[in-house]
């Protein structure tokens, strides 16, 4: 028992890290949202790996590795990255289980190398495609088939301004039979996990920004850190967060076994929970500036309000974790 | 003691009839954009001219001399009609009781009537970039000049500003002085030559404030509200009004949990959100019935006023958060009850942060000692 | 319309607050909690009027007078009467309204003189008699009748010392009748108003004792009133009393109209969460010495915790907010 | 990384075993009354014997030299089977640390094996009536004498201390010197000459701590931890092994939301209650993980100590709330949840307040400046 990242994975996040501070991703959020589908950061982080974690190895990828997509996927909330990568990553492990080698042949090679970008809809857990305009392909999975899917209409948008989310209706039918409901339920359950991960990882750079912000503003004469109140309300968040993240690393080590959909939730809850007081208090301590859509945090604050009821809202996971029979 | 609001009916039915003729049919855009903005104006015109935007002043000024009674009957029927939002507030609820307070019968008679007639639409210029919580810290100038005085400096998160014509706020008019004193209360257009109105995106992208930046923008004397350098006691009589009930009548919670628990029944009464509705709903009628009281006693209610701001504006917040769950998977999507989500966020925050009301209420209701340091 | 108590009302409440503070009831809550049953302060209290507050001027009542009674109650709960006066009020709105001239000539005079404690259970909503060994006469109110009730066995132990619950069994049968459900509802809703005007007099008595012991209690070098974690704590208990109050006696006004068990359902849940919140904080603030049961808060604190869900717990109030169509 | 408890599972299998067969059918009553404390005490010296009680000791001293993971997985099996509460943990979970921190070998084998025995059961004596969190402040005393020390002063809620045998905690020795400054640790008999104990009933009027009159009790040299003087530095170790797992093993929570968990069916599974129950449920297991995370750490955890200790006493109110809201009209009937309720509420005021340890998150975890005055 060794509940800990190894160096190779903290040098991995910390890899990804350095990636994305010098991206700069406040700025691209912004263009992102403003409908600029520039593919650089998506190479980028196909290079270094990201989307080969859901991907088996004979279709180009590293096999799945749930440990290393959340040391991943903390990185990329930290930064707030847009588009669907959670989509994508969900999409990789749902072809890559449907028992439908062609079809996994011809998508799965490329999501691992960052030429595909994929969105999802499973009609009762996912109901819109994130970002279907920017997809090479969207999936919908219904029962026990797979669709592309098209987009209808115009989308919907979202508090988070990166999030745009499109209904969509069935076009081509791509793959069918009773490995597509354990395909789909496996994918989301890795989406589910991947979106906790985000999570905590949005919330981390909150606390962190909101502790920076504390120590430098001031009013009436001191630092606002100095106030009981700002500290409480900091360390509170900070608890918070220390008791998700075991969460979702303790769920990415259950992967395969029966607990892992319990475990899923589990980590969900608490990630939400956690980055949702992380944004609360980031909002509350930052005061008005923390309100506007041009300070960068509040992107961040935004995508976490976002994030907390997608991917099942607290309450179905919630029940989920309690419907188990023990 | 009693309940009894049968003398106020005949107004409360004149106003409920009146309303229900004058109410838009679908909901005005937001007025935090420009067209919303247009339409909100189109609004308040329309109130004004039956003498219903600002019902407690007296006929002389285009108001209907409510009484506080009639006043909270008057904002109950409004919200439960579903009628706009009030982009006139600014200038109603924090620049008139000041003028009341200070004013000179110069400034009711040219200021008032055009507010009240929605001819005149007020932003607040409190805060500045090294002066939010700590108004105290302010740093715009206000400088002596022939038949006035000359404003510099930057204010921020000056609410309706983007759309509004005038503003008021405070300058330090004596720079020696320091903190509370030395500062003026004074009106200015957002039009006048030296002013740029930078307007800011709130959560949601639309501006709903905007930084000023003055650059020797006169004022003359007669929009000096109070003495010069007293602004610091001319502005707190507003602020003690806005953290009381005027800034968040009881009548707006009625009206919004009454629609929770519409929504909630019509996305099937979920047993697991049912003890929060209930919360809501029971909150906002304890403001109701706490606004009863206030208007009922006859002394000053002083720093108790945080204790209703404290109040008002985590109700807001939660039942807000409570209507997000009720949507679920749809939380995220635009929409009024998110437009509502991102306007409660702003209620812990402004006009004193709840922090801040939390150690008035401690230090001035109950007499815990200050902490010996500046402020607090 | 004036919302506040009248110079009369108020005179009252002074009146019970002086006898009650002469009286010195927390050495008078342990000798009740030790068994003597004592009737002194009873007799004292029925001198003042209080016990004629239920019971109508036919019987030698003052007619029913929900605010007075609320004044009252408020006083009692903020020294913490013990003894079963919420139960001897509510039986005699039962008497009162139950449609049996003799049975109410029986005991109201004796109720409104102090002469006659009563017990009371009604099996749904008050399962057990309190202090029914204090008590000339439990009822026991089921369906369409009333019966006086025995103890059977001995008495539960509440968390509060000074409540003794009693399983009781039917005796003989008092009266019966269509009239017997309704004096129940309303005996009922009267005894959920009077348990809510005890709630917010014990928050507020637990409010005032411990901004006391925060101006005066020194830690750090300072007195613990001065921290800001304190003073936050303090002040939302004193916002969650200050909004409970008005829903009790907007409740009390309510008596006689539709409106009456829906908004003593609401003034319950009020109360119970914000006298709940004082004796926690009451707790956090006093440290060990509020968790001792010589330390006389903690009667309070106790007593707080058990009417919490006496009378109806928080749920069943809050479902009979919503209950209602509208 | 990985969780894999393959390694322990022998162990683990034996613990399981033996407590199946030992863990009596019947709860034994209150530790905190008279016989109660003697049946626990006798279920100590059976779990002494076989070397269970203190697992993480050395075999010399009467443990088993389990691994911090065998000993997570003994107190995972050790609450799952409902065994009975730790008499010993006093002495076991803070006297111990400091001891194999700060002691003689003649210390540690004259004190130990006694306590893994059951044969001596400790109190702390930490509080006095004027130093309560703010532990600098004690004032009673250690005077120097031929061969010893002699005590006097007052101690206040020494937990366990109505029935144990010995007593620990800190004293002035040197008069002049200032708060952390000039005090000595050491060990005394609860019997001694001198020792007056008041038991002090708790919420529940049961007798769980007590107050200690100690006039001129005579402590021999032997009995001092580490140097005269450094009781400060002394006691500090202890203190943070307080506020991390030992005092609070995840198995405790563990057992204590699965019975929650049961409990909520057996009441018909109220969906109002469903998400307060799932919180409790995830929370433990949070704490779980975080106690692996914690033993596969190699660094010092230091101040973030603080941060399990606000969790696991908020997390064990929270739960035994939910519990009494289960129970709903019958919460305030004496029983095992409510005993467990009163319990739970002394963690988030003892071993530091939780606003005390918000204060060391905030400044030593997250760099936030201290206030410029003492303590804080």
């Amino acid at each position: 028992m060794k509940f800990v990242l190894d160096a190779e994975q903290r040098l991995f996040g910390e890899t990804l890290h350095k990636l994305l501070t010098e991206t700069g991703t406040p700025a691209l959020i912004r263009r992102w949202a403003a409908g600029d589908r520039d593919r650089t950061l998506w190479t980028a982080l196909a290079e270094a790996g990201v989307f080969t974690l859901a991907v088996p190895e004979r279709h180009d990828g590293a096999g799945l590795l749930p440990v290393e997509l959340v040391v991943a996927l903390h990185e990329l909330g930290r930064h707030a990255v847009p588009g669907p990568i959670v989509e994508t990553l969900a999409a990789a492990v749902l072809l890559g289980e449907a028992d439908d080698e062609a079809l996994g042949a011809r998508w799965l090679p490329r999501i691992a190398a960052g030429e595909a970008v994929v969105s999802l809809v499973a009609p009762a857990v996912v109901r819109r495609a994130l970002d279907a305009d920017a997809a090479d392909l969207t999936l919908l999975v219904d029962g026990e088939e797979v669709w592309s899917a098209l987009p209808e209409g115009s989308a919907v948008r979202s508090l988070d301004p990166a999030r745009r989310l499109f209904p969509v209706v069935a076009g081509e039918r791509l793959a069918a039979g009773p490995a597509v409901p354990r395909a789909a339920a496996a994918a989301y359950d890795l989406g589910v996990l991947a979106c906790s991960a985000q999570l905590v990882g949005l919330g981390r750079a909150l606390l962190d920004t909101t502790v920076v912000y504390a120590r430098t503003r001031r009013q009436f004469g001191r630092a606002i850190g100095e106030f009981q109140a700002v500290k409480h309300h900091l360390a509170n968040v900070l608890t918070g967060l220390e008791f998700a993240r075991p969460l979702v690393y303790g769920a990415a080590l259950s992967f395969g076994s029966p607990d892992f959909a319990r475990d899923v939730s589990a980590a969900k809850v608490a990630a939400s929970d956690a980055a949702y007081a992380a944004a609360r208090v980031a909002l509350q301590v930052h005061g008005a500036i923390g309100y506007t859509d041009e300070y960068d945090p509040s992107l961040w604050i935004r995508k976490v309000r976002a994030l907390h009821s997608a991917w099942g809202t607290p309450a179905e996971h919630r029940a989920r974790v309690l419907a188990v029979p023990r | 003691m009693d309940l009894d609001l049968s003398p106020v009916e005949p107004f409360q039915a004149e106003v409920r009839a009146w309303l229900r003729r004058n109410v838009p049919a679908t909901p005005l855009p937001s007025l935090e954009t420009e067209a919303g903005f247009t339409a909100h104006r189109a609004w308040e015109r329309a109130l004004g001219a039956e003498r219903l935007s600002a019902v407690s002043w007296p006929e002389a000024y285009g108001g209907r001399g409510a009484s506080p009674l009639e006043w909270l009957v008057f904002e109950e029927e409004y919200y439960a009609a579903g009628a706009p939002g009030r982009v006139s507030q600014n200038g109603i609820n924090l620049l008139a009781p000041t003028l009341f307070a200070h004013g000179t019968t110069e400034q009711l008679e040219r200021v008032l009537p055009p507010m009240a007639a929605g001819e005149v639409i007020w932003a607040q210029a409190w805060s500045e970039p090294g002066a939010g919580s700590d108004l105290a810290a302010l740093r715009a100038t206000a400088t002596r000049v022939d038949g006035g005085w000359r404003l510099n400096g930057q204010k921020t998160w000056s609410s309706r500003a983007a759309f509004a014509d005038r503003a008021f706020g405070l300058f330090r008019s004596d720079p020696a002085a320091e903190r509370h004193r030395g500062l003026t209360y004074l009106m200015f257009p957002l039009d006048a030559e030296g002013v740029t109105v930078r307007p800011i995106g709130r959560l949601d992208g639309r501006p709903a404030f905007a930084e000023l930046f003055l650059d020797d923008v006169f004022v003359p004397d007669r929009d000096v509200i109070g003495e010069p350098g007293q602004g610091w006691a001319v502005a707190m009589s507003t602020a003690g009004n806005e953290r009381g009930l005027t800034l968040r009548s009881p009548g707006r919670f009625l009206a919004a949990t009454d629609r929770l628990l519409a929504l909630w029944r019509e996305h099937g009464a979920d047993p697991l959100l049912r003890d929060r509705v209930a919360d809501a709903w029971i909150k906002a009628r304890a403001y109701r019935l706490k606004g009863f009281e206030t208007i009922s006693r006859t002394d000053d209610i002083g720093a108790e006023a945080s204790v209703n701001k404290v109040f008002w504006s985590e109700l807001d917040v939660e039942l807000h958060e409570t209507a997000l769950d009720v949507l679920g998977p749809d939380a995220e999507l635009e929409g009024d009850w998110l437009e509502g989500y991102v306007f409660s966020l702003a209620g812990p925050i402004y006009a004193g942060t709840n922090e801040i009301q939390r150690n008035v209420i401690a230090e001035r209701v109950l007499g815990l000692p200050r902490e010996r340091r500046v402020g607090g």
